[in-house]
């Protein structure tokens, strides 16, 4: 087990619900993953898509969202907005090829302290499984190599 | 000027071989609609019947994004790693047309004004050009206008001209540097053929005078010219990004952690917040003004402070402009103005 | 290999120093001392300080030339840089390249009357030639100095604006926009050219330096007009936004003319002959 | 072609517009003219090569303000101020708008209201070229199609010619030109090219009219586009073809929103 690919994975949280519902599950004392590092937000509604992106550029393999269920928005349409949002960029996402797998969408309500350790636990199962998410980070790091890819950069096309 | 002959044959040995050497080889490549400088590993893979590629060579020795420096932070304290040449390959550039290779020497001019700029001046030392003359043009083209031509040899390091009825080249060596590829690779060249050059070349006229440009246009600060050329602009950076002479860029800081590099990426006198300052303020506020500094950087400012035009008539601008700013066109109106009406006269 | 003119040298900040609300001071000297050593530069130059992680930015240096081992800089907190090297601490590294620009004629200067004209922000570059003259105060006859801010919180420099008030040998007029006074506020209350016009200077051989927003040089130009200066007798310094510092990136050109290179310093004369793009 | 001549003569006459917005005749195709008095409207040109967006024009300040404007729009460019109105950047105060018709007839609107009238029964011109290459594309494999956008978006040197020649793109400062924080890279990689495209198709998402114009400007011929193109029937498809009445796709919702993908 010990060389088993271990995932780094991002948690955007609203303050609300999934932030409550993550403290209830440690306060349970509900064991799960580790993998995870939670940022939290006031709202879903808040969560800029391209933090997402960053996730991705700055070395996560998976990224998971999560805030109050519809009509529970402490904001009251927060999470409406971010739902619409999350339909849209996740069909450009695909459609440009980039891992909509590794992309994990919740509510997790604030009572709910088992729904969250078990969104983690199947994300983390599922990216374990992807292996980590080389291609978008390598493209993101096109100076750190050498002038072999400062060259290929400088080309129209790639051999 | 030493004139040599080289066949459809040879020439591709030439090139093949000077990839083989380990040289990076760029050349002109046809992708669809358009044709673009790439880096080829064979000969079979160039565009020999292209009038333009979109973009010109000019990354070669001014890449789109180029590493200045990096550094590596540790708590309060900074390490520097200096630009390293090293890692710049030798490179020919094969097939590049006239206008490009007489683009080197603004950029020059412009990089190493006072100050000698490394990055560029590297790049280029390891870079020769074998230029290929032009034997048609299109209604873009304009660089008999701009003090050029289809067969000028200005930067070049070896120019062929291709002769059909001979199956092959003249080849005029024309700098060093040309020189000692032609020694080096002797077997593959023949004796020049006795053919009028001129005959072979595509024939341009003249689409106004230089000098009646640049007589008016250095006076033409506050003409409504401007207003009314640029009315259309859309204030994009395509014809500054595919000049060959264009040279203005950005300074920027990749970062990521403690470790960083400081990088130059190209930029555009076009752009509406190319000049504008922190308080807010912007000296050159809309549109006639950027491209008023674009014709006037290239056709007064550049003359006057580094001696040598910023144009090469190669017409990408024109054929890249969204909404077809002809810049020729301009260039003659602006030549032809028989008064320059200003707007405080007005 | 030429050396590359974009690789700052490494500056150790020395001492910070708060100036006004957004507006600090940093001493910094250079990492490799015998070079600081060698260093010179001339009132007027300025130079590209280095935030690294965040860029560079574009300072006239506001300390003397006739002070060496250091070099001094002082800027308001307003974009990403400048709020970068805000958050600097003392021992700090950050990157210096220069001096590049060219200067204050200062050594035509000798035997005349100077009369400073600074508001806000823009004492800094004028404050390099100021302590070049004051330190060479025998080659100069009448030193005014005419400083305005919006608050007297604003000003900056204030330990320098008492020292300057307490010498014999200058005369000092410290300002605030009128409605920004605080009751124990004991200078001029007026905007800088009201104030100049009050004071009433000699033209007869005295140079005029003006350095501030847009706003006061334009109308400190007219007062100095009427009090009868000629053009080459007043002098300011010109901002632009710039990358590079040395005549490449294209974008601090007024004219045919560069700010990094032809300027920042211009005398009224010269910027007449400018087109108005600055 | 000699009905706009006239009809825009005569709105010049009478004093309704002093700046015509249309198209003349170009080196290769026609461009945009800025017609300002009625002799210059005999180099007016309209026909189905007119191309690009000429909405763009119209949040251009230095180009309008203050001045009482005419514009010949083709069906895109209808959809775009019809956009612009409901974003409050156009008025009937100033703007006066004339149409082209599928089968090339010239439309009169007397107000932009009828201009959103108009486009509420006509029917968009086909799309079978991008529609063809959007269903090549969404056949590939994710891979391949990783594979495909890296590649064509390698090429771009950020001179951000398809935000210029966008309608919608109107911000005085875009998202690319925010520092603090720098969300995309400045400069021109892959990986921040296409970030700046994700970006730009975001901020379009539901206020595109999916008039083609950014993927025509793109002087590398980047079928950036088909991005638009995509996110338009994404649109659609999710939220109906106009759309709500409400407001912009992102900038409202309805509660009975259906996904399948949030657990």
């Amino acid at each position: 087990m010990s060389n088993e690919f271990e995932p780094k994975i991002v948690a955007f949280v609203c303050n609300w619900c999934t932030y409550a519902g993550a403290d209830l599950t440690g306060t349970s004392r509900i064991k799960y993953a580790s993998n995870v590092k939670i940022v939290r937000f006031p709202c879903t509604g808040r969560i800029d898509f391209m933090l997402l992106l960053k996730a991705f550029a700055n070395g996560s393999d998976g990224v998971i969202v999560s805030g109050c269920h519809p009509n529970d928005c402490h904001y009251t349409s927060g999470n409406f907005h971010a739902r619409r949002r999350w339909i849209l960029f996740r069909s450009l996402l695909d459609f440009l090829g980039i891992d909509i797998r590794r992309i994990q969408f919740s509510w997790v309500s604030a009572a709910e302290g088992a729904k969250w350790a078990d969104i983690v636990n199947t994300t983390v199962t599922n990216i374990r499984e992807l292996g980590p998410y080389t291609e978008y980070r390598r493209a993101s790091s096109f100076l750190e190599a050498n002038e072999a890819d400062l060259s290929k950069e400088m080309e129209v096309t790639h051999e | 000027m030493e004139r040599k002959y080289i066949s459809d044959e040879s020439l591709k040995t030439f090139i093949n071989q000077l990839n083989d050497e380990g040289r990076h080889v760029y050349a002109p490549v046809a992708k669809g609609e358009k044709t673009e400088f790439e880096r080829v590993k064979s000969f079979d893979k160039i565009s020999l019947d292209h009038i333009q590629t979109t973009q010109s060579i000019k990354a070669v020795a001014f890449p789109r994004t180029e590493k200045l420096f990096s550094y590596t932070k540790n708590k309060g304290d900074v390490t520097l790693e200096d630009y390293n040449p090293d890692l710049i390959p030798e490179m020919v550039v094969f097939g590049l047309h006239p206008c490009d290779a007489a683009g080197f020497k603004p950029l020059s001019n412009i990089f190493n004004w006072g100050t000698p700029d490394v990055p560029f001046n590297e790049r280029r030392r390891r870079t020769t050009l074998i230029a290929m003359s032009c034997t048609q043009s299109d209604e873009f083209c304009f660089c008999t206008s701009v003090n050029g031509g289809p067969g000028n040899t200005a930067g070049s390091d070896i120019l062929l001209t291709p002769i059909k009825d001979k199956n092959g080249y003249l080849v005029e060596v024309v700098s060093e540097k040309g020189q000692e590829l032609v020694s080096k690779y002797a077997g593959l060249f023949g004796e020049a053929p006795d053919v009028d050059k001129e005959a072979y070349l595509a024939k341009l006229s003249r689409k106004f005078s230089l000098d009646d440009l640049r007589g008016k246009i250095s006076h033409m600060f506050e003409s409504e010219v401007w207003k009314k050329q640029s009315e259309r602009c859309l204030g994009c950076g395509a014809c500054a990004f595919v000049c060959p002479t264009c040279a203005c860029f950005d300074i920027q800081e990749d970062t990521k952690g403690s470790k960083g590099n400081r990088l130059r990426c190209w930029d555009s006198c076009g752009f509406s917040l190319f000049t504008f300052h922190t308080s807010g303020h912007n000296p050159r506020e809309v549109q006639s003004q950027r491209w008023r500094q674009r014709l006037l950087h290239k056709f007064s400012y550049m003359p006057e402070r580094l001696s040598v035009v910023g144009c090469t008539g190669c017409g990408r601008c024109s054929r890249a402009c969204p909404v077809d700013m002809n810049i020729s066109d301009h260039l003659a109106e602006i030549a032809d103005l028989s008064v320059v009406t200003t707007e405080k006269e007005k | 290999m030429d050396s590359n003119i974009y690789l700052p040298n490494l500056m150790i900040v020395e001492k910070i120093t708060q100036e006004a609300p957004g507006v600090k001071t940093l001493r910094l000297k250079f990492k490799d001392e015998e070079f600081g050593q060698k260093f010179e530069f001339k009132a007027g130059q300025f130079a590209e300080y280095s935030a690294f992680g965040e860029g560079e930015c574009t300072f006239c240096i506001a300390s003397s030339p006739t002070r060496k081992g250091y070099v001094e800089c002082t800027f308001r907190e307003a974009g990403r840089v400048t709020s970068a090297l805000a958050k600097l601490e003392e021992g700090d590294t950050m990157g210096f390249r220069g001096p590049y620009g060219n200067t204050f004629p200062i050594d035509e200067w000798k035997g005349k009357n100077l009369l400073f004209i600074a508001g806000g922000i823009a004492l800094p570059p004028m404050r390099c030639v100021i302590w070049n003259t004051l330190d060479t105060r025998e080659n100069f006859g009448d030193i005014s100095i005419v400083y305005g801010a919006k608050s007297p919180a604003d000003l900056v420099y204030k330990h320098e604006l008492k020292e300057w008030g307490e010498r014999p040998d200058v005369k000092l007029a410290v300002t605030v926009d009128p409605g920004g006074e605080t009751p124990d506020w004991k200078g001029e209350v007026g905007f800088v050219p009201a104030v100049v016009e009050k004071m009433n200077p000699s033209p007869e051989n005295t140079i005029a330096i003006v350095c501030g927003p847009p706003i006061m040089i334009k109308m400190t130009f007219p007062v100095l007009d009427k009090l009868g200066f000629k053009p080459e007798n007043i002098y300011t310094t010109l901002e632009n936004r710039m990358k590079c510092g040395v005549g490449k990136c294209g974008r601090c050109n007024v004219g045919e003319k560069y700010v990094c290179k032809d300027g920042p310093v211009f005398s009224r004369l010269e910027l007449e002959a400018l087109p108005a793009e600055y | 072609m000699n009905d706009l001549k006239a009809k825009v003569k005569d709105l010049f006459e009478s004093g309704a517009i002093n700046l015509f917005i249309g198209y003349e005749e170009g080196t290769r195709r026609p461009r945009p003219l800025f017609v300002k008095n009625a002799e210059e409207t005999n180099k007016l040109v309209f026909d189905d090569r007119c191309s690009g967006n000429l909405a763009v024009y119209l949040t251009r300040k230095d180009l309008i303000g203050g001045k009482k404007v005419g514009i010949a729009a083709s069906y895109y460019a209808l959809k775009s101020i019809n956009q612009l109105v409901s974003e409050n950047q156009l008025s009937d105060e100033w703007l006066r708008v004339i149409g082209l018709s599928a089968d090339g007839k010239l439309l009169e609107f007397g107000s932009l209201a009828e201009v959103s009238e108009y486009l509420k029964t006509a029917s968009a011109p086909p799309k079978q070229n991008e529609d063809e290459l959007v269903r090549q594309i969404e056949a590939m494999t994710m891979e391949e199609r990783w594979q495909f956008w890296s590649d064509e978006l390698s090429k771009c040197f950020k001179c951000y010619a398809c935000r210029a020649a966008c309608p919608m793109c109107y911000c005085t400062k875009c998202i690319v030109e925010v520092n603090r924080p720098q969300w995309i890279q400045p400069w021109a990689t892959t990986l921040s090219n296409m970030e700046w495209q994700i970006n730009r198709v975001m901020h379009m998402a539901g206020r595109c009219s999916d008039c083609g114009s950014c993927g025509e400007a793109c002087p590398l011929g980047i079928p950036i586009h088909l991005l638009t193109h995509k996110m338009s029937e994404t649109v659609a498809a999710n939220f109906g073809q106009n759309g709500d009445d409400k407001g912009n796709v992102l900038s409202t919702f309805k509660p009975e929103d259906k996904e399948n993908f949030i657990l």
